[in-house]
């Protein structure tokens, strides 16, 4: 479509065009058949793998294997879009089903979906805006700006003879991922965190050391209990970084990737409640009138603990995606949306790490865990009243996807193997029946246990 | 015929088993009135390809009401001291009213005939009541004995008021010689064979007969050996090894010992496949399955055609894949059979209602008279002498007649009949 | 959809379904030259778990809603709206696991090729992706522990 | 004491074509081949291989085959390394020797030397895909003639009590104990899907079993294993088991550790005790006991099965059969020689008993010149090994015919002749469930339907050739036989000429 026709009025309008934003178009169209969608996006790309960035840098994958979906999503499923900066909706009117976007037109709709996802958060340091040679990590435009940098300024660095630098700022999921990236075309990556272990949200003291000794062998120089106090340099570039240990670090560019928070601001603007992300009911509906909202803009219960808070996590996004479409469009499929908790997945060079659930619990909480230690291998899970409630999988990849629904199903370990943990765990380790009924959804009812029609 | 060894003499009908092909005819009055037996001949001869001059011959009833008391032997001699030990014999066993050799012409094509006579008797009354016998068995058992005992002599008809008349030859030669154009009767039927050996022997000629059973018979039936091994269980020696032999047995032991209708007996023989059993309803199947069950070894298997003659009428039936090819037509009382629709036309060109006999199920001709007393029958059977004799004449147990052959035949086990499957031969 | 169940009860741990997915999804489609030749090694997406006494052939499920599929960043992992195949494109994979801690069956593994390591799983043996044909390891069972069967969903 | 036996086998591992996947190993129960990890390589144990041909079978790449131990004797036709082997193992042990499946002696079979008849010319063979082609046949006594209403259609006779087979083979006598439940539920539902029925052998019937009761040959042998009158009424005939071809004259014993619980639920004894099967019934020395048990056993089921009784072929089976018929059978089995056990003394399985080709012949004989042919059916066993078997069988007078090797070829059987050893590697002649579970019955009763449907319709081929289209008329029918390489006499017991006559 394009822009600069009269544009009216859709019956779904959907803001953001990342895994909730098309999961959600995608549920919508399989329920209703007929009604007019439009997804708009301040991004003008089809929709792809927001974490593919850091693999795009690291030779992965290409540009044109990152999209999400295939080349005709959009056209196959009659979805209207508008993608660019100039189509970003800068106000919301719920009362009059009504959206504005930069470019000052007007969109009328009959349900709204907020799925704008996250924004970086800027960390108060001095020197930071309006700088050249510093770049976020979260936007395939970020990772495209950075690699270029990164390249260009290791080009003039060996052509000066030096080594070149960059310096990453946060050593959180994004942070690492975009020092890793960044390190294949630079010839040092300092990563500075804050916290005191790297990680911070998703290791534990011990996990995040040792995973910070085999990155280290990489080459990646993870310095947490540190970060920048300032950045320094003439101009618009910054040529090195004031620690906060009053070191100075030289360097060719700077990537910040301190932290992520959920891009609010419209729907606030349009009178939304906000807690720790958009607050939204279990059928993903805001406090706003036909204002639907879904992925790292809400505020999910955990389901482990109840506490809310926001997940910016790609699952999380897609699952919400699908309920907040079906919602829309009146689907008897949509099951309320009661939560969700954390899996993470990450690797770094030939380290992975796995996550869930809580891994770092209170003290007091009635927490227990247990730790196993073997080569390269570290695993740490934590339970609570004969529940698991979380793990840490670092260099243990196999079958993890089992613990997981462990803890989702929230399985009492009694009646599961002794060796779960220590062993790789296996479809052996659920008792008879629940095995059966786990491995055999769908099986034919005509046929027994051993397979037979008798 | 090559003669690959001088020591080696062909077999004669009966040491061998021999398959052939044949020509079958029968003409039928149902109102019993009688006829010469020129149709019958007209209706064989026409029929000239389907034989080959091996055997021919004619059965008819109703031939001899002056004597329809008595039984009436046809006996065939081979030698003058086979018709001594014979008319001895007879006169040991049976009441002779009249004896007569039969009258025959020269036909050029008919050589070395034997010397045929025919008897008409009864039963010694006291012997009879002696063996416990009823008068048929008592006289099959005796008609068993010659042919299986006396050396040279050979039965050809033992009925009532009926005679086969049969021989080597094509049977219009055969009808000429025994000038049955002489003879009236109510029901004709005719064979011409075409074996696959020469036996050139007259006993071996047919209609097989036994009582007043008359077989004329084209076909070669695969059951053979079951059907003999069954019948012989009960008395009857398959001396012939022929498939009109054993059938007529079989039509003897179902409708004479157990006393089923003729048609019954036919059902037997060529009873319904078990698919369609199955499909009956349960009363019907379970009937079906018992006949099938007590009486398997009397089923017929392979290629039959056959024209049973009796003092009843005549009885066609058709294996159950219907194999071979039977006709039928009818005119007024008369009704007509042959292998070929030609044979029947032409002897009577205006036939009507010509078709051919259903596989299986048999096509029932009896005499007005026959068909009025068999409605107001009964439709149980009753059986006869179902018990084995006790007392063993004419024909004894396998071993004790093993002994009486080697007796007979000098000490030579010349006799095949005697061992199972008939495998020892000279 | 037609779904491979493993029936327990049969399962006596002989293993040549294993055999027989690592030959089908080798380069050759030849069991001596597939496992004694090819690099890298051809890798099995079925795997039995146990011993002789108990044991019980393992993979994907093809899930409903697959929590792989749910999970997966690059958009490899998808599931056949007609065929109801979960299949993983190697193009499109990074190999990042989160398929891996999402699948409740241990059903995705990672192989660890050059340049990069990719997310296999079973395809149902599709010849074209999502194209389920007939499943090797099915056909290499001895003794019907392995059913490829209509299922109810 | 050092042993002195030789391995029997060796076992060839084409290392070519090896792919070390393990699947031998884990398939041999006798722990034949190990993958030792430090040498990358197999080691194998060849003395404990007994060629049940498993790991072959299983192999992917068929990198496996077993051939004889290689060592060769001294050259003797007398003192063959075989039977040296067998006074070493004796001098050994000490002990009786055991055996298991049938006399594998080079003894004369007669199926091998008849011949059967075809069609040509003078009448038709019948084409089976054309016309019906009729296998079904009915076991029990009938009598000799019946008594109908021909207008109604309706039997006035008391009809006795009769089993209906579709195809003329039933699975003879093998008892849950000596092989599995598994194999047994094999046969159970293939006799099901092909009309015909499976034989409980002396071990009772299990519970799982009793739905396919309607197919059950319920067996009464010495041991009286598993019988009550819930039993006895629970098959579809009864079957007094007094002798087995194999060991004629010789009971059973299944060791204590075969008889786990089901198997001592089943057989009514307790779990872990030898079950000893006496070598007589002690209740029958003589025919007129015989007699009592017939009868006993028709009262207990109210004259509603046929019974039957089982006897080895022995020297004098002729007479003894013309005296079961006459002591009441309703079916005589005949177990020729050659018949497969479970386990038997080797010299007994080796040297007792007559070929069922004669004992058929004679008895079938016998019982027509008695003229009691019709007094009961005549069932044949002892090592029918094809469709041709079976029609040479009916030809020569048999009714139908029992046969258990070969459907056990089928569930996998490779007649190791192992069987004593309860470690079948087929699952078959076992009661340990790590093994029992390789036999999959749907797997097993669609084998056995196949190779039986393959039979019936080379039976039906065979017929058909012959020009018959029921094998009513097939049964005596010795015609359709001609012997080769048989002596005057044979043809003479047999009944039948020699080809060319």
């Amino acid at each position: 479509m394009a822009g600069n026709q009269a544009i009216t009025s859709f019956d779904y309008l959907i803001i953001g065009n990342s895994a909730a934003g098309v999961t959600a178009a995608e549920y919508i169209r399989a329920q209703d058949g007929e009604g007019s969608i439009l997804i708009v996006s301040r991004e003008p790309y089809a929709v792809y793998g927001r974490p593919l960035i850091s693999y795009l840098l690291e030779g992965k994958t290409t540009e044109d294997r990152m999209g999400f979906k295939p080349d005709d999503f959009y056209m196959a499923r009659n979805i209207d879009t508008l993608f660019g900066p100039q189509y970003e909706v800068v106000s919301l009117n719920a009362a009059g089903h009504q959206a504005v976007m930069r470019d000052g037109q007007a969109i009328g709709y009959g349900k709204c979906l907020i799925a704008t996802g996250s924004v970086p958060f800027v960390p108060p340091i001095e020197g930071l805006e309006g700088r050249t040679n510093v770049f976020g990590f979260l936007t395939l435009d970020d990772a495209k700006s950075a690699w270029n940098a990164a390249r260009e300024a290791t080009a003039a660095a060996h052509e000066a003879g030096r080594k070149s630098r960059a310096v990453v700022i946060g050593a959180g999921l994004i942070g690492l991922k975009a020092a890793e990236a960044i390190s294949y075309h630079v010839d040092e990556v300092v990563v500075l965190e804050l916290a005191p272990r790297i990680l911070p949200a998703v290791l534990d003291d011990r996990g995040a050391a040792i995973l910070q000794g085999q990155l280290a062998g990489h080459g990646l120089d993870c310095r947490p209990g540190i970060t920048a106090s300032a950045l320094q340099g003439e101009g618009a570039q910054v040529s090195s970084v004031a620690l906060t240990d009053g070191s100075t670090l030289e360097c060719d560019l700077v990537i910040a990737a301190v932290g992520v928070r959920p891009d609010t601001a419209l729907a606030v603007g349009a009178g939304a409640e906000q807690g720790r992300g958009l607050v939204v009911g279990t059928d993903l509906k805001t406090t706003l009138a036909d204002v639907y909202a879904a992925g790292d803009v809400t505020q999910v219960v955990n389901l482990l603990d109840c506490s809310k808070q926001p997940l910016a996590l790609w699952p999380n996004a897609m699952r919400q995606g699908k309920v907040a479409g079906q919602y829309m469009a009146g689907s008897p499929d949509a099951e309320p949306f009661e939560g969700s908790f954390a899996v993470n997945a990450v690797d770094f060079y030939d380290c992975s790490l796995l996550t869930s659930g809580i891994i770092n619990p209170a003290p007091e909480g009635g927490y227990e865990e247990q730790v196993f230690v073997q080569g390269k291998a570290y695993a740490k899970f934590v339970t609570k009243n004969g529940l698991l409630m979380g793990y840490i999988l670092l260099n243990r990849p196999a079958n993890a996807g089992i613990y997981t629904t462990i803890i989702e199903e929230r399985i009492p370990l009694a009646e599961l193997a002794d060796d779960l943990f220590e062993e790789t765990p296996i479809n052996l380790d659920f008792p008879d029946d629940l095995r059966w009924k786990r491995l055999h959804a769908f099986y034919p009812s005509g046929l027994d246990k051993r397979g037979w029609k008798e | 015929m090559p003669r690959c060894d001088a020591t080696h003499t062909p077999p004669r009908e009966g040491a061998v088993r021999i398959p052939s092909g044949c020509a079958i005819s029968g003409i039928m009055d149902k109102s019993g009135a009688r006829h010469d037996g020129t149709d019958i001949l007209k209706s064989i001869a026409l029929m000239h390809d389907r034989s080959n001059g091996l055997g021919g011959g004619f059965a008819a009833y109703g031939i001899y009401p002056e004597y329809k008391e008595l039984y009436a032997f046809h006996i065939m001699y081979e030698n003058q001291e086979a018709r001594k030990a014979t008319e001895a014999y007879l006169d040991a066993h049976f009441m002779c009213e009249k004896q007569e050799r039969i009258p025959t012409e020269p036909v050029r094509s008919i050589v070395n005939p034997p010397d045929i006579w025919r008897y008409f008797l009864g039963p010694h009354p006291v012997k009879l009541s002696m063996s416990g016998q009823d008068e048929a068995e008592y006289t099959m058992l005796h008609v068993f004995h010659i042919n299986a005992v006396i050396p040279g002599a050979f039965v050809a008809s033992s009925g009532k008021n009926m005679g086969a008349f049969k021989g080597v030859g094509y049977p219009e030669d055969i009808g000429s010689f025994y000038r049955i154009a002489d003879y009236q009767a109510w029901l004709w039927t005719a064979h011409g064979r075409f074996p696959t050996n020469t036996p050139g022997w007259w006993g071996g000629a047919h209609p097989f007969t036994l009582l007043n059973w008359s077989v004329v018979h084209n076909g070669e039936i695969s059951s053979y050996d079951t059907n003999r091994r069954y019948v012989e269980q009960y008395d009857y020696e398959c001396t012939l090894q022929t498939d009109t032999e054993v059938i007529t047995y079989l039509f003897d032991l179902l409708a004479r010992r157990h006393g089923f209708s003729q048609e019954m007996a036919a059902h037997i023989m060529t009873a319904p496949a078990w698919d369609k059993i199955d499909a009956m309803e349960p009363s019907r199947a379970a009937f079906e399955t018992a006949l099938r069950n007590v009486y398997s070894s009397a089923l017929i298997n392979g290629p039959m055609s056959v024209l049973l003659g009796s003092d009843e009428g005549l009885l066609a039936l058709n294996d159950r894949l219907k194999l071979r090819a039977l006709m039928v037509g009818e005119k007024g009382s008369m009704v007509y059979l042959a292998s070929e629709q030609a044979a029947i036309e032409v002897v009577c060109p205006d036939i009507e209602n010509v078709r051919s006999i259903d596989g299986g199920v048999p096509f029932v001709v009896q005499l007005d008279e026959v068909a009025a007393r068999k409605a107001q029958e009964s439709a149980e059977n009753t059986f006869c002498d179902l018990c084995r004799p006790a007392q063993l004449v004419g024909v004894v147990p396998q071993a004790s007649k093993k002994a009486e052959s080697m007796r007979a035949t000098g000490g030579q086990r010349a006799d095949a009949k005697w061992a199972e499957g008939g495998q020892n031969h000279a | 959809m037609k779904r491979i169940y493993a029936i327990e009860a049969w399962c006596v741990d002989c293993k040549r379904c294993e055999v027989a997915c690592k030959t089908f999804h080798s380069k050759s489609r030849n069991t001596v030259k597939a496992l004694k030749a090819e690099f890298p090694p051809p890798q099995n997406r079925i795997r039995v778990e146990g011993g002789r006494q108990l044991s019980i052939a393992v993979n994907c499920r093809h899930c409903a809603a697959p929590k792989c599929v749910e999970g997966c960043v690059s958009g490899a992992m998808t599931k056949d709206p007609v065929t109801g195949v979960v299949s993983t494109n190697p193009e499109k994979c990074v190999g990042c696991r989160t398929c891996v801690s999402m699948c409740p069956f241990g059903c995705v593994r990672i192989e660890e090729t050059f340049p990069k390591a990719v997310a296999f799983k079973c395809d149902l043996c599709g010849d074209v992706l999502g194209q389920p044909g007939e499943p090797s390891c099915v056909t290499a069972c001895p003794n019907n522990a392995l059913i490829y069967i209509e299922s109810e969903g | 004491m050092l042993d002195y036996l030789l391995p029997r086998y060796k076992v060839l591992r084409e290392d070519d074509l090896c792919v070390k996947c393990g699947v031998c190993e884990r398939s041999c129960a006798n722990d034949v081949h190990t993958l030792d990890e430090e040498m990358d390589a197999f080691l194998i144990d060849h003395k404990k291989c007994v060629n049940c041909q498993r790991c072959v079978v299983m192999c992917p790449t068929g990198a496996l085959a077993i051939t004889n131990w290689p060592q060769v004797g001294n050259g003797s036709n007398n003192w063959t390394l075989a039977a040296m082997q067998e006074i070493a193992k004796q001098s050994q042990t000490g002990g009786v020797l055991l055996t298991s499946m049938g006399n594998p002696k080079p003894f004369p079979i007669y199926w091998d030397h008849l011949l059967l008849n075809a069609s040509q010319v003078t009448n038709p063979s019948i084409d089976p895909l054309r016309e019906p082609m009729e296998t079904r046949v009915f076991l029990g006594a009938r009598p000799e003639a019946l008594k109908v209403n021909e207008r109604e259609h309706l039997v006035k006779t008391p009809m006795p009590p009769q089993i209906k087979l579709d195809v003329p083979v039933m699975f003879s006598a093998m008892s849950f104990g000596s092989i599995s439940l598994n194999a047994q539920k094999s046969l159970a539902m293939a006799a099901q899907e092909l009309g015909t029925y499976f034989n409980t052998g002396e071990g009772g019937l299990h519970k799982d079993l009793e739905r396919f009761g309607a197919h059950a040959v319920v067996q009464v042998a010495s041991g009286r294993f598993g019988v009550d009158t819930h039993y006895l009424n629970a098959g579809a005939m009864i079957e007094i088991k007094i002798g087995q071809g194999a060991k004629p004259g010789i009971g059973g014993h299944l060791p204590g550790e075969k008889i786990n619980a089901e198997v001592s639920r089943t057989r009514m004894i307790p779990e872990g005790t030898d079950a000893i099967s006496p070598a007589p019934h002690h209740d029958i020395y003589s025919i007129e006991d015989l007699r009592q048990l017939i009868f006993s056993l028709k009262e207990a089921c109210r004259y509603q099965k046929p019974v039957a009784v089982k006897i080895a072929a022995v020297h004098n089976v002729a007479a003894i059969a013309s005296g079961m018929v006459r002591a009441g059978a309703d079916v005589v089995v005949l177990d020729g020689f050659r018949g497969g056990t479970g386990a038997a003394p080797t010299r007994i399985r080796d040297n007792v008993g007559i070929p069922i080709e004669l004992a058929l012949a004679a008895v079938d004989r016998r019982l027509r010149e008695e003229s009691i042919r019709s007094q009961a059916s005549l069932v044949v066993a002892g090592t029918i090994r094809s469709s041709a078997d079976i029609v040479k069988a009916v030809a020569l007078g048999a009714d139908a015919v029992y046969c258990a090797s070969g459907p056990l070829i089928a569930l996998g059987c490779h007649q190791c002749q192992d069987c004593a050893s309860g470690k079948c590697n087929w699952g078959i002649a076992t009661q340990r469930p790590e093994l029992t579970k390789r036999l999959n019955p749907e797997i097993g009763a669609q084998r056995v339907i196949n190779l039986v449907k393959a039979w019936n319709h080379e039976v039906q081929e065979m017929m058909g050739g012959m020009g018959i289209n029921a094998i009513d008329s097939l049964k005596g029918n010795r015609l359709m036989l001609r012997g080769v390489g048989l002596n005057e006499k044979e043809l003479d017991i047999l009944g039948v000429k020699h080809a060319g006559e």
